[in-house]
């Protein structure tokens, strides 16, 4: 039989490089294991979200449940997306695998739903133990002023004052913030050690680095920390060496060290087609076809999203971010987080370093806002 | 005091980034009656051009801008013939909808052709580093780029002003009709306009690239930008867009460094307050 | 014998696919004044502004001096030395009266603009104005003078005495005048004030319903009582 | 025919059948409903997001079609009428459909008359870009009362109950298909006898010359205001609907690109026309549905090629072209 | 008989020209008076100030008694002043049906109506039928005016002011454009208007001044100079130099 898995995420429009991560590691995934489970054959059928659209999300999700009769739902990029599926997965018997969406409320709408890619708290929480040990007391934060944002906000806040430090401001930008000058300058005159920031990946993050280059804020001194998204690889050779040096933590890190990661890698270059382009969901979206697959095993190629979602619970393997494993709870997945710094490797590209590792981080933003 | 300085020139240099980059929309809007949305897809073509030129070619920073504008230019030929030159005087929604559609083809094809990726456009060494102002220090690039803004504003103010063919280029978006009756030759007139804009927005999308990076969607993303800054001023009025372009500049960053979370609702409101009292724009011409 | 001038064969036109202007055929010597009459709505600004090459054409053929013009277009018929103004004025609302008056000037020497003003004094005590601040009428003087400056051999005039004071009006067709004489321009008129149009012309044609109704002189005309009730719909002239 | 000359033919039929026409109207909207319904059987999500998005693109051509405003910011009334349904039924917990109905109606309409206060103090172009500077203020505002709106994780918890108690609003869409049809014909008749009324004639000349109409007594603006709260109630209901429908409610509904999307669709179908607008949006929709699905990595270019193509081809928009080109057979025909 | 309208003092310049200098003016009902003088002399001008399109420098307006100085456009065309324009200004995809139409149920404060098609109210038709008829655009009442000659729109001006049954109407040369043969119209229609109306006449056209006017106004650089009887203005040496020219001297004078 044929099991078909829909899966809507950015395709076109101005994320479309995120969807295309998305593609590849599912490609990826299909060419490194087949596209048959048991006597099952597995079919993608994408649909395309170009932008948070949850009305546009609800009704692609309904027509691959109805009309394409899809098994499985996978992908979202973004949380609205997701949030206005929850609550047809159970009408439709439909288990729904998250590759990105990354607030931590997600899981509780629907217990049909389990997360391979992390949560903003999740890598936001470590690199505030980074900060704190490394020497800096205060810290500003700054991140954009939507969801994620405000969620890297209280997790790092939470973190960094537990440890002992104090965050000194924390300023809200808007999304679309071109010139980051004065908010440099805001930085400079807040008196901070350190500036936390959390920007979504792509092109501002540019910007936001050269402006922290070339107002001298380097020069100065202030140490710069932040989840990866600020750093994500394919954004590495237009920032150059203004990011050079710069820690960030994530779940993933391209060139992360393991047998599993390169043969990864391999399979997801192919199928992207140029590496530079690949990407921290890439590997959301490959784990989250290992799970699909597991899936798949345990209900025979049924259509029976309880048993399915419950089979993987506690399922743990080897990812090729390192260890991972489902927790049972609240089916999000528990993983490494790594701090890494951006260096030019030997071959002239530029790469997320890692330097330190904390092992089994769960996600603590569910206990946070409960 | 020194913080008020500060913020007065990160304003400044501000402005003049968006008046260089949004400057070649005035002209096909206010001087040619044009609602372009396309604006933006010219400027990013420029910026693929030159990111190709100066990155994988090799070629300095010089040439990179060069070929941006005379390739856009080029490209911008057969568009205008085909495209442009059918929507010239039709009614705004028209022109809307076809340069919205030229737009979404131009982001396809770059994200097919290009990637989606960001591209970067290496600057030579003069104008890498920054430069000390005393009190503080500002991006030796910024400099250029205001730089580049005067002689922009200087040399399009003169040419549409003190020209004939800035008298012709008027009257023919006045009255085509009537002057073609007086010998205008209104399609060249059109045309010229036309390579010029389109000139200019690749000549603002390389030089602005470092604030407005490039990527395909580039054209979409800053559209709303451009037209509030080119209509704030006054469709077609060369001085009008640089007021506009410093105010507005001058009004993001104060509200973007005195209170960053509400910095949207700053420009915004200002955009509103502007228009009320000048409905025109601020050196709007009587039509 | 003079030369041919304007040579119009079978021409129709109109306005997309409203036909307008049937068959019309006719030829005016160098240096000829040619009234063209008709009442309300008959199609004399259409084939005017046909002539001018802005409507569309269907049928026929045009000739101007020595060379067919008939798919040339409007700038370059302007080149071989038409002039049109037109019934609506168009003055360029947003260029001053200087300026307005340079874009008739085609390749002539910017000196050549106080010709407009000798013509028209008012027209040189607004020069700094806008078009569209300009008065009724001072419109009027300044789209007459645009057309004049740029010295046509040929000059269409759809209705220039309208909203020109008594005095001027006379000043004005004595320019004509005298521009058809010494200027050796051949002069279209198509005006309402039948006998203004009489006095100045020396051939007249009429339009009926889009086709040619009727051709001769001034004289002809007036002696025709008949054709002056049924196509001009007035009592009779003096 | 040869000659068009002055005296014209027929005054008569202007006074004849506009009711019988209108019922023609109405059967062919439902002739297509009744098509969509069956050709789509499973894809009536699909179906339901046209008909909201309908709602908004007629609403959208009162103001630009009728009354000549260029907005690109429309859907600042939709997202208005979207999040008072939304909020309703979330934060108070009121879940019937009709009363989340009015709320929209109400929400839009209020934003209607505060959009149109604002949008109505400039002409043409700077008007374009006070519509974008309010669209881009609700977006923000409703961003930052993230503890009303959801912020930009949308506004969750709406569930409404089944309409008048019976019938639930399932998977599979049937209830929504239906509520939505019967409130686009309500809306539709209710349009058509709006656009031919003398207040209709009076905003159809403001579009052509307001200075005119200042002449013959009557203030252009008031006129405007009006249409713009008639025009958010209806962008209400389309809102609405789609909280309803969806169930969620995100920021997008408040967006720039919302509103950018609407005018495309009208300008498509052609202004000035309910059927320009509703014709517009079905068109636009089942061509970005198709070509999306059909291959969802390029498919932006070939809307592109399409917009392109119809300025080429049918500048006054598709059905607008086509009701010309009929016009003129019929004309030629008599 | 009171005054239904007087203007006293009324002052504007634009710039350093002074186009409206110290103009005072009343009029009594059944006035029919012809405004004339040289182009630019700021006769529309006046009649801008006077209509409320435009802001007087100084000076006062009165309607029937009332100042309306302060009152906009809109309330003076409800307080019965009505003008027709020298360009024309009509709605181009609107027929004349409508725009006679709108003007009916404009004056009757219906236009705010959202139901019902004023083609099928037999009163306003009525009036629409009887005001085209009478300026002769009958035949052409359902077409649009964009298609129609310019002459003829000319005509429909004219109709749509006089729809508006207005106290004072400013007629800003209405007769431009028309022909002759159609002139005969427009002074018919004029003189089959309410006897007690007032009506003020812009035009150059002098034999319809003539036969119209029963005073006759002349503006020269934004101030009366003349103000009497038709029979004394030819008579008048600065009108004659200014504006009449060899007029003057023709024979047939009403
Ligand atoms: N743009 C147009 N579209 C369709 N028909 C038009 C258009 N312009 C004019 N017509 C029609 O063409 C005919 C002739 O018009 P034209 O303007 O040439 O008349 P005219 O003789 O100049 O009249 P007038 O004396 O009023 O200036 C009229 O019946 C008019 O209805
Ligand atoms: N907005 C303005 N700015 C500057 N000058 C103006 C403006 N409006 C009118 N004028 C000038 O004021 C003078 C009077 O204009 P107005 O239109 O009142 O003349 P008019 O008496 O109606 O002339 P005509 O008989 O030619 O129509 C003209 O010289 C005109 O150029
Ligand atoms: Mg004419
Ligand atoms: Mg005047």
């Amino acid at each position: 039989d044929t099991i078909k898995v829909g899966v809507i995420g950015p395709f076109s429009g101005p994320f479309a490089l995120q969807g295309k991560n998305f593609k590849a590691g599912i490609d990826a995934y299909m060419a490194v294991n087949g596209n048959t489970v048991g006597s099952d054959t597995v079919e993608i059928v994408y649909r395309d979200v170009p932008q948070a659209d949850p009305a546009q999300s609800k009704a692609l999700a309904q027509e691959l449940i109805v009309k394409e009769k899809v098994q499985y739902l996978a992908g979202f990029y973004f949380t609205p997306d997701a949030m206005a599926v929850t609550p047809i997965l159970k009408q439709g018997n439909v288990p729904m695998v998250i590759m990105n969406a990354a607030t931590s409320a997600i899981v509780t709408k629907s217990p049909l739903v389990v997360r391979t890619s992390f949560t903003t708290w999740q890598t936001s929480t470590p690199i505030a133990k980074v900060a704190f040990d490394a020497g800096v007391k205060k810290v500003i934060s700054v991140v954009s002023d939507y969801g994620p944002g405000i969620d890297a906000e209280n997790a790092f806040k939470a973190g960094f004052e537990k440890a002992g430090g104090q965050v000194v401001e924390a300023i809200r930008m808007p999304l679309a913030t071109n010139d980051f000058s004065p908010i440099m300058q805001r930085i400079k005159d807040s008196g901070a050690e350190g500036v936390f920031a959390f920007l979504p990946s792509g092109p501002t993050t540019l910007g936001f680095v050269k402006a922290y280059n070339d107002n001298g804020l380097k020069a100065a001194g202030i140490k710069f920390f932040a989840p990866g998204d600020l750093t994500q690889e394919s954004d590495l050779p237009a920032l150059g060496d203004a990011a050079l040096g710069i820690q960030t933590t994530f779940h993933y890190a391209v060139s992360h060290d393991s047998p599993e990661n390169k043969a990864f890698v391999e399979a997801a270059t192919k199928a992207i087609g140029n590496k530079a382009e690949l990407s921290f969901p890439s590997v959301s979206a490959y784990d989250g076809m290992y799970v699909i697959y597991k899936m798949i095993e345990a209900t025979g190629g049924k259509q029976d999203a309880e048993k399915a979602v419950d089979a993987v619970k506690g399922l743990a393997w080897t990812s090729p971010r390192g260890p991972v494993s489902i927790d049972p709870e609240s089916r999000h997945i528990t993983q490494n987080i790594y701090l890494r710094e951006v260096v030019k490797a030997d071959d002239g590209t530029y790469i997320n370093k890692e330097v330190q590792t904390f092992e089994k981080q769960g996600d603590p933003g569910l206990a946070a806002v409960k | 005091m020194q913080t008020v300085f500060s913020i007065a020139v990160d304003a400044f240099a501000y402005g003049m980034v968006l008046f260089v980059i949004s400057i070649g929309l005035s002209v096909t809007m206010g001087l040619m009656r044009v609602v372009n949305l396309a604006h933006g897809a010219f400027a990013m073509i420029g910026g693929y051009i030159a990111s190709y030129v100066a990155r994988d070619l090799g070629l300095g920073y010089a040439a990179a801008v060069i070929a941006a504008v005379v390739i856009t230019i080029i490209v911008a030929i057969p568009i205008e013939c085909f495209l442009y030159r059918r929507i010239y005087g039709a009614p705004e929604l028209t022109q809307v909808l076809m340069t919205i559609g030229i737009t979404f083809c131009v982001i396809g094809i770059a994200n097919y052709v290009m990637g989606p990726t960001l591209k970067t456009i290496p600057l030579p060494a003069a104008l890498q580093g920054s430069a000390d102002l005393g009190f503080r220090t500002i991006p030796v690039h910024r400099l250029f780029v205001i730089l580049c803004g005067l002689a922009v504003a200087l040399a399009l103010w003169f040419a549409v002003d003190r020209t004939s063919f800035g008298v012709k280029q008027r009257a023919s978006v006045d009255d085509a009709a009537m002057a073609a009756a007086l010998g205008v030759r209104t399609d060249i007139i059109y045309a010229v306009s036309f390579a010029v804009a389109v000139g200019l927005a690749a000549f603002g999308g390389v030089v602005g690239a470092e604030l407005l990076p490039v990527e395909p969607y580039y054209a979409l993303r800053y559209m709303v930008t451009f037209l509030v800054v080119v209509s704030v001023g006054g469709a077609g009025s060369i001085p009008g867009a640089l007021i506009a372009c410093l105010l507005l500049g001058a009004i993001d960053t104060t509200g973007r460094y005195l209170m960053p979370e509400f910095g949207e609702f700053f420009f915004y409101l200002a955009v509103i307050a502007i228009i009320c009292v000048f409905p025109r724009g601020l050196a709007g011409r009587v039509k | 014998m003079p030369a041919i001038s304007l040579e119009v064969e079978n021409l129709s036109a109109g306005y997309g696919p409203t036909r307008v202007l049937e068959g019309i055929s006719f030829s005016v010597p160098a240096g000829a004044r040619l009234a063209v009459l008709g009442r309300n709505g008959m199609g004399k600004t259409t084939l005017l502004a046909t002539l001018a090459g802005q409507t569309r054409r269907y049928e026929g053929s045009i000739r101007l001096g020595d060379s067919d013009v008939t798919t040339v277009p409007s700038a370059a018929r302007a080149h071989k030395g038409l002039g049109y103004v037109p019934q609506a004025r168009c003055v360029f609302p947003t260029l001053t009266v200087e300026e307005n008056l340079f874009v008739g000037l085609k390749a002539r020497p910017k000196t050549a603009l106080e010709e407009a003003y000798t013509m028209f004094p008012r027209l040189k005590e607004r020069r700094r104005n806008l078009g569209s601040q300009l008065s009724g009428g001072e419109q009027q003087m300044l789209s007459t003078a645009r057309t004049i400056l740029g010295r046509p051999s040929v000059l269409l005039l759809d209705e220039p005495l309208e909203g020109l004071a008594p005095v001027i009006c006379e000043e004005l067709m004595a320019a004509f005048a005298d521009l058809a004489k010494t200027g050796d321009m051949t002069i279209l008129l198509v005006e309402q004030r039948i006998q203004s149009a009489l006095d100045f012309a020396d051939q007249v044609v009429i339009l009926e319903r889009g086709r040619l109704a009727w051709t001769g002189t001034p004289e002809n005309l007036t002696g025709d009582h008949e054709a002056v009730e049924s196509l001009l719909g007035v009592g009779g002239l003096h | 025919m040869a000659l068009v000359m002055n005296d014209e033919n027929g005054p008569l039929q202007h006074r004849r059948g506009f009711i019988s026409r209108d019922l023609i109207g109405i059967a062919v909207i439902i002739a297509i409903a009744a098509i969509g319904y069956f050709a789509f059987p499973d894809n009536l999500a699909l179906l339901t997001r046209m008909i909201t998005i309908a709602l908004l693109v007629l609403s959208l051509d009162l103001v630009t079609g009728y009354c000549g405003v260029a907005t690109l910011g429309h859907a600042a009334l939709f997202g208005s009428g979207a999040y008072a349904a939304g909020i309703l039924s979330a934060h108070y917990g009121i879940n019937d459909p009709l009363l989340m109905m009015l709320a929209g109606v109400a929400g839009g309409a209020v934003a209607g008359l505060l959009c149109g206060a604002i949008i109505l103090r400039a002409h043409a172009l700077p008007q374009l870009v006070l519509s974008i500077a309010l669209i881009n203020l609700f977006h923000e505002f409703a961003n930052k009362a993230s503890s009303w709106t959801g912020g930009s994780d949308g506004l969750s918890g709406i569930a409404p109950d089944p309409v008048f108690g019976l019938f639930e609003f399932d998977l599979y869409g049937h209830t929504a298909f239906f509520f939505g049809m019967a409130l686009l014909l309500i809306v539709f008749v209710l349009l058509r006898v709006l656009v031919r009324s003398p207040f209709g004639m009076l905003c159809r000349a403001i579009k052509q010359d307001p200075l005119r109409i200042r002449a013959m007594g009557a203030s252009p603006k008031a006129a405007l205001i009006r249409m713009y709260a008639i025009s958010g109630a209806i962008a209400g209901v389309g809102g609405a609907l789609n909280a309803i429908s969806t169930q969620v409610v995100g920021l997008d509904s408040l967006s720039f690109t919302q509103s950018a999307e609407a005018l495309v669709m009208l300008v498509l179908g052609g202004t000035g026309s309910l059927f320009g607008a509703l014709s517009g949006t079905v068109i636009f929709m089942l061509f970005e549905d198709y070509v999306s699905a059909a291959n969802p990595f390029h498919w932006l270019t070939m809307v592109g090629a399409l917009l392109i193509a119809v300025v080429l081809f049918a500048p006054k928009g598709l059905y607008g072209t086509a009701a010309t080109f009929i016009g003129r057979r019929r004309e030629q025909r008599s | 008989m009171s005054p239904v309208f007087e203007v006293a003092n009324l002052k504007k310049a634009f710039g350093g020209l002074a186009v409206t200098n110290n103009v005072s003016l009343i009029m009594s009902p059944g006035d029919r008076i012809a405004l004339i003088g040289p182009n630019g002399a700021g006769k529309t001008t006046f009649v801008n100030l006077v209509t409320g399109n435009l802001l007087p420098d100084s000076g006062e307006v009165r309607l029937g008694g009332e100042l309306v100085t302060k009152v906009d456009a809109i309330g003076r065309v409800r307080r019965g002043l009505v003008r027709s324009f020298q360009v024309t200004r009509l709605f181009q995809d609107m027929t004349p049906a409508e725009h006679v139409g709108l003007a009916v149920l404009q004056r009757d404060g219906k236009t705010g109506h959202m139901f019902g098609n004023f083609l099928r109210m037999p009163d306003v038709m009525a009036e629409v039928d009887d005001l085209l008829g009478k300026l002769g655009l009958a035949l052409l009442m359902h077409r649009k005016v964009s298609e129609i000659a310019y002459g003829q729109q000319r005509l429909l001006e004219i109709a749509v002011a006089l729809a508006l049954k207005p106290k004072v109407l400013l007629l800003d040369e209405p007769a431009a454009g028309v022909p002759q043969s159609d002139t005969g119209r427009i002074e018919q229609a004029l003189a089959d208007l309410p006897a007690d109306l007032a009506v003020l006449m812009i035009e150059h056209d002098m034999d319809l001044v003539f036969r119209f006017a029963r005073r006759v106004i002349v503006l020269a650089a934004g101030a009366i100079i003349f103000d009497g009887l038709p029979e004394d203005v030819t008579k008048d040496a600065r009108v004659r130099e200014a504006y009449l020219g060899s007029y003057a001297n023709a024979s047939h004078i009403a």
